[in-house]
């Protein structure tokens, strides 16, 4: 893959370097920040519905689920891996979250339990987490590719999903007040100073896998196991520790999504999520990562995940039938990384 | 070529810089250099690290482009578009960094770019021939189908110098090529270069081992940050000479330290059996056993393929033994992982910086801070202040001649980049360093330099461990040397040794 | 003998009810019955047959994946002998299959749009959300909204959206649609999932109350939203009925070697569902009389 | 990604050792072999229809197109990239080879012009080729990324495509004789010596490209390419021209993959391929190559095009609810690869 040189591994650097960068340098350091304010630029001509609060934020709640499982392909990425899975345990999480929601039947007590929707996150996310883990221990100890062992677990997840609906959707999410399970709706209905939960979660976790990336010991292994694996290994990073880390840390990105999206929904069904994995993917090589590992922030992932969205939803604005919106999509996510090439010139592209 | 060749008098100019500068970045990495290669003789550059060789090198070759200044091939100035343009006028190089696919087979490799085709494809069989016929020529047993991933360092060095020699080539350039050969290796590559000089084919070499240097050099050209300060021909010049010119001052790698006491074995190796990591089914360390004291600088020489690598790496955890004990400090280790031996105070510097030593995609402050990650991390966030202390510190302990902490790793020269995967390791504080071939491809001072820290570490109350394949780097700097042979110790001096019954110890008599 | 039924996707409740009501069926007639799905890909679909064609099947069931796509894999089914009754959707040429038995979808539709209509009233701007434009019942039934809606000159319509049949992406693109449109009075659904994602986006955006959903199919879930007042209306498809008509059509013709039908096109009517008479819908798409 | 080091180069060598290799030896180096085996053998307990030559010829005939993809797949992914428009190509090529079919309009000349089966032929092979020199282009001289560039023309290809057709399908692709143009169908019904044609194209252009794999010096340039590129270009090789020629033959098979494809279902429609790209790379992986660059085979990609279509047809024919073959799907996926590194061990297994 391509990219500057300098590009994955700027934010520690700068870190090292220790001088304060203003946050308009940050953004200009994006891959894609030119795109996105491009399609802002256009949109915004073309409808007047397009530039508004309500719209932006609207649109930052539908870039939301995507934008999660791009942080959690980031790290993944970084590591040199990849992460097929998401999108099922994003469908798995969010039916598991939908049954329980439903009540569990203790059959030999016979009574149904209803656990509170803090227990629902909790269990929910251990699934993500649980799912995530065995992606890693596969990859990390087995040493099965990382693309077969995620197309695996992508199809069993999705096959589980199905299994354990029956092709049915979960409706109810929204708990009863007499159980105490009520809440559910929160994470996907509800606003704090006007900006959707969704949004907020997403600005969290980017925010706390920014810092870790650039501040933790963690985030140095990563990067450092990403860029030579051989040489980390030798200099004492815990590899394979890393890479079960990762996937773990993807599968619970996975499945807040799952829980975000079914909240958005009020129903979880086992087919939400599919492609998502290439969407997110789309996000983090957009954003400048390389797909070889090693190099990439966060910040050209969530920028990635923004131009995909703000693309699609205005397309939808302006009204463009659906197969114009295709092409479109196709045409500019190329034009995106081919305007930064440009940009930055031949200078300090490697292979 | 021959033809051409003949006809013009011994010592003409074939290929000349003129005033060539290069910047990158904004970095002069020459400043206008005057180079003179002549005909059927052999032009040796001299230099610190970093002082622009292999720039100016690169772009004699093609494969970089000046800043301004031309080439002058044959009295005509020329511009080469590419490496391919150059070698098509007979340039070819040796690369300081291996450059081979490491997926393919040595005859593959070798052949890369410039296949023999027949009417069925490639010609396998003539191609396999003449690689057979090259590396018996290097007198090196190396089966031509083997993956050249599956090769030593120094065999996959043999296989560059192959290929640079597949080319009949009329300038041959050779940038460090024995950096992991061993003396006797030398010696044949040596001769090579007596026949090819025999006919008229012109060589530049490049090395940091000055008295090998000086067996084979007709003109002495060095290069000082980014200009040429000094020529002679081989009749003027010493070895003081160049250490004069290169580094300003005469340097000498001293002697072993002396004046402190050694204090109780740090680390002990017993019975220590490892089998070949590539499955050939013999022990490559074999029941061997040995004690290294607090304070205590051990070399250990040996031919190539004598099982030092295998043994360094088992000792720092990369391979496992199958049998035998390492013991640390009075502790059995070798159930930890690397990452807890080298918290333990045990640190391995690798011999292979491409593969082993640098991740190529950061800068060189975070390769240097990668193996104490934890000294700067406080709770669970790394502090900026102490990892910038920590890297200002290993770049002056090391002397790593680079712009700063944030450029990328690969934009330092080798020599630099060697010397950033040795202070990565001193970094982290050990009490027992293995050093696997340290000085490859470090100058004379940066070497000094290098022994010097060592032999501070060691009046430190640690102790050293390093192989080499120069029998002078042992004698001038080790308390104790180890010969190594066929994964055993076939012999053991201290320092008032004499090279020659080191090197009659190693085989390497009997081989030469 | 083995009847294989090849539905579009089990993961929808519809294709799913069409499978199992068509496997109980043949079951209780005394055949081992195979239910796999094509997804929607002719590729898939013509493997299907194929793999029913290996397995000597004595009859095929099968929701086509695309009206002109399909008719080569129907061909093969045929040319080997195996009699093939087309059930949801159809194929555009006639005298290959030996029924096909489909819902009235334009009936059906008019029937929503009318129902659409007393729910809101003849006046104010609406969008539309269109399924998958390859599935032939997405024109069919957005022509057939559109031949009652047009009757109202004050119902303007602002915005068509294709959704793909999708809960999620009706809910994304409902969201899109009204930013650009928030002054809508109704959404009128090709099918009950995109109903339901629009649903959930109104209510995110806290406008349920003014925005009127209409949707098509009669699905479990969106039974359960009219109960609830949250969607005005669903238009019920006969899938239960017309699958176990295809099955013991295919027992008939395998018996008797006619299927006692009197067309090859069938039309089966859809009915509708209100919050009058959803007590009556006591089972998967089953409105009982 | 992890495999047995030699495995890329395993043929190239074994031409020139010289020595025959029994083509059973050469099946066992495969890594997918044992699952194939292990497949065959199960479904035969599991159906007496599955073991039939009948029944082996249609799976075969179904393996065809995902075969072809893979192909190009493989020489793609060789080159160290990636070719996610494999799909979306097929797709366009099969409705302009249909669009074709129904007559070329001439407007101005008042004519409609019926190209023969042959010109249809070569020109859908055209269009396929124009649009994998397009990703080449982008590639090699624009060095966006492969992900990135092939991402977007898949959206294009796959949007075109409907735009072309307003979604629908074309389907009489059979010709007819007074116009000059039947013969389309040949190529997806017909049988030589019983067995489908588009097994023999599949067997014919796997073998063509493992010989120029093995035996041409492009074959060399392009696991040089893979495995290093540095080395390759200062080594003389033309790695910009290599890569765009990958791409460029990847949209002929895609092409060729399309006219097969409509010429079995005798019917062009837009969204045929879709999500096939992803089986294709899963074949080339599950074949033993790394996704790196450098190493792979055609011989292992075409026992993993043929693990994945005998498995999935197996789980149609034994009759396994769907479900249910979805998560089995995803077993054996992971269980082939699994099975092949616990049986080459550790050894000569490099990440
Ligand atoms: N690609 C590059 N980008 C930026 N700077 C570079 C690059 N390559 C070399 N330099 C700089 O140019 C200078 C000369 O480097 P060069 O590799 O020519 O040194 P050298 O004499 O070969 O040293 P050594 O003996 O260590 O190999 C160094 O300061 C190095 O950092
Ligand atoms: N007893 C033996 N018989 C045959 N080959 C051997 C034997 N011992 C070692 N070798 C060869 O030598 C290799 C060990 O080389 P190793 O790198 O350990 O040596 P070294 O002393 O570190 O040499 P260098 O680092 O200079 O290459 C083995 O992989 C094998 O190829
Ligand atoms: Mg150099
Ligand atoms: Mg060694």
């Amino acid at each position: 893959m391509t990219q500057p040189s300098a590009n994955g591994i700027s934010s520690p650097a700068a870190a090292v370097r220790g001088t304060t960068i203003s946050p308009i340098k940050l953004l200009l350091k994006g891959r894609a920040f030119f795109a996105l304010i491009a399609i802002i630029i256009v949109f915004s001509f073309l409808s007047p519905n397009y530039l508004t609060v309500s719209n932006l934020l609207i649109m930052s709640s539908h870039v939301a689920i995507y934008g999660i499982l791009a942080i959690g392909m980031l790290v993944v990425i970084l590591s040199g891996g990849i992460d097929l899975s998401v999108g099922s345990i994003l469908a798995l999480c969010g039916v598991v979250a939908g049954a329980l929601m439903q009540g569990v039947k203790l059959t030999p007590l016979g009574v149904i339990l209803f656990p509170p929707v803090w227990a629902v996150v909790v269990l929910t996310c251990a699934l993500g987490a649980l799912l995530g883990a065995l992606n890693g221990i596969l990859i990390a100890w087995f040493r099965v590719p990382a693309f077969v062992t995620t197309l695996g677990v992508m199809y069993m997840a999705r096959g589980i999903a199905l299994l354990q609906t029956n092709g049915l959707t979960y409706n109810n999410l929204a708990g009863r007040p007499e159980l105490g399970n009520t809440g559910f709706d929160w994470l996907g209905f509800n606003r704090l100073f006007g900006v959707p939960i969704s949004v907020l979660v997403l600005a969290a976790l980017a925010v706390l896998t920014g810092l870790m990336l650039s501040r933790s010991s963690f985030g140095r292994w990563l990067y450092a196991a990403g860029g030579n694996e051989n040489a980390a290994d030798l200099s004492g990073v815990p590899v394979k520790r890393v890479k079960i880390t990762v996937y773990t840390l993807s599968g619970i990105l996975s499945a807040i999504a799952g829980l975000v999206l079914s909240s958005q929904l009020t129903s979880a069904g086992p087919t939400a999520g599919t492609t998502y994995e290439l969407t997110a993917i789309a996000a983090v090589v957009i954003g400048g990562a390389a797909l070889t590992g090693g190099r990439g922030t966060v910040r050209g992932t969530m920028l990635g995940a923004f131009v995909i969205g703000f693309l699609s939803d205005g397309l939808v604005i302006i009204g463009v039938s659906s197969y114009w919106q295709t092409v479109f999509t196709g045409a500019v996510i190329v034009l995106a990384v081919l305007m930064n090439t440009i940009q930055y010139g031949a200078r300090g592209i490697r292979q | 070529m021959s033809d051409a060749a003949t006809s013009r008098p011994a010592g003409e100019v074939v290929l000349a810089a003129r005033n060539i500068a290069k910047s990158y970045n904004g970095v002069r990495a020459l400043k206008g250099v005057n180079f003179d290669i002549h005909r059927g003789q052999v032009t040796t550059l001299f230099g610190e690290n970093g002082a622009g060789k292999s720039t100016l090198m690169k772009i004699l070759s093609g494969v970089v482009q000046p800043t301004s200044g031309e080439i002058v091939l044959d009295g005509q100035p020329i511009v080469f578009s590419s490496s391919t343009d150059a070698r098509n006028h007979g340039i070819s190089i040796i690369h300081q960094e291996l450059s081979l696919a490491p997926n393919l087979s040595v005859r593959d490799n070798i052949f890369m770019g410039r296949e023999i085709t027949g009417p069925t494809g490639v010609n396998y069989a003539e191609e396999e021939r003449q690689v057979r016929r090259l590396l018996a020529e290097l007198e090196e047993d190396i089966d031509p189908l083997t993956p050249v991933e599956e090769l030593r360092l120094g065999q996959q060095q043999i296989v560059e110098i192959a290929r640079a020699l597949s080319v009949d080539s009329r300038i041959l350039i050779m940038d460090e090529p024995t950096s992991a050969l061993s003396a006797t290796e030398v010696e044949v590559l040596f001769s090579v270069i007596r026949d090819l000089t025999a006919k008229g084919v012109s060589i530049v070499y490049i090395s940091h081992h000055l008295e090998e240097a000086l067996q084979i050099t007709d003109h002495a050209v060095v290069l000082r940050d980014g200009n040429m300060t000094a020529y002679a021909p081989r009749a003027d010049i010493d070895l003081e000479w160049i250490v004069r010119n290169m580094v300003g001052e005469n340097y000498d790698l001293g002697s072993p330290p002396t004046g402190h006491d050694f204090g109780p074995v740090m680390l002990s190796i017993r019975e220590l059996t490892v089998p070949d990591p590539a499955g050939g089914g013999y022990n490559v360390v074999d029941r061997m056993s040995l004690d290294v004291r607090a304070g205590e600088i051990v070399c250990i020489y040996g031919l190539m393929g004598a099982g030092r690598t295998e043994l360094l790496e088992t000792v720092a955890g990369k391979l496992s033994a199958t049998s035998g004990e390492i013991v640390l400090e009075g502790k059995e280790i070798s159930h930890l992982p690397i990452g807890e031996r080298i918290s333990r105070g045990l640190a391995l510097v690798p011999e292979d910086r491409q593969r082993y030593g640098l991740v190529q995609t950061m800068s060189v402050g975070q390769n240097l801070s990668l193996a104490s990650i934890m000294e700067f991390t406080r709770g669970i966030f790394t502090s900026v202040k102490l990892e910038r202390a920590l890297v200002q510190k290993s770049i002056r302990d090391v002397t790593v001649k680079t712009d700063g902490p944030d450029v990328p790793i690969g934009s330092l020269s080798g020599g630099n980049q060697q010397k950033v995967v040795i202070g990565k390791m001193l970094a982290t504080d050990p009490k027992v360093i293995l050093l696997d071939e340290p000085s490859r491809g470090i100058d004379i001072g940066a070497k000094a330099e290098v022994f010097r820290i060592l032999a501070h570490h060691a009046a430190a109350g640690q102790a050293v461990v390093f192989t080499t394949s120069e029998v002078n780097e042992c004698l001038s700097i080790a308390h104790r040397i180890i010969i190594m042979r066929r994964g055993r110790i076939s012999a053991e001096f201290t320092s008032d040794i004499t090279k020659e019954k080191i090197m009659a110890a190693s085989g390497e008599a009997m081989a030469a | 003998g083995l009847i294989s039924i090849i539905v579009t996707d089990p993961a929808n409740p519809y294709w799913l009810t069409e499978g199992q009501v068509a496997k109980a069926t043949a079951e209780s007639l005394g055949y081992t019955a195979n239910v796999s799905a094509h997804k929607g890909d002719t590729n898939t679909e013509s493997t299907m047959i194929d793999t029913a064609i290996t397995n000597k099947s004595v009859a095929i069931i099968l929701d086509p994946a695309n009206a002109d796509g399909s008719i080569g894999a129907v061909k093969k089914a045929i040319a080997a002998n195996i009699p093939v009754f087309l059930v949801n959707a159809e194929i555009n040429q006639d005298g290959l299959a030996k029924a096909q038995l489909v819902s009235n979808n334009a009936q059906g539709a008019a029937i929503g749009a009318q129902q659409w209509v007393e729910a809101i009233g003849d006046k104010g701007n609406y969008v539309e959300l269109f399924g998958n434009p390859a599935d032939n019942n997405a024109a069919t039934r957005s022509n057939g909204y559109e031949t009652v809606l047009t009757q109202y000159p004050d119902l303007k319509k602002v915005g068509k959206e294709v959704a793909n049949w999708d809960r999620t992406q009706g809910y994304q693109k409902m969201q899109s649609l009204l930013q650009a449109h928030p002054d809508i009075v109704g959404v009128i659904s090709g099918n009950d999932e995109m109903a339901l994602g629009a649903i959930a986006a109104l209510k995110e955006a806290g406008k349920l109350s003014q925005v009127k959903v209409g949707g098509f199919d009669g699905s479990p879930d969106a039974v359960a939203a009219v109960k609830s007042g949250e969607m005005q209306y669903t238009v019920l498809q006969p899938v239960a009925v017309f699958s176990a008509e295809a099955v013991k059509q295919a027992d008939k013709f395998i018996k008797t070697g006619s299927t006692g039908a009197a067309s090859e096109k069938q039309l089966f009517d859809c009915a509708l569902i209100t919050k009058d008479n959803v007590d009556k819908y006591t089972g998967p798409f089953t409105l009982s009389q």
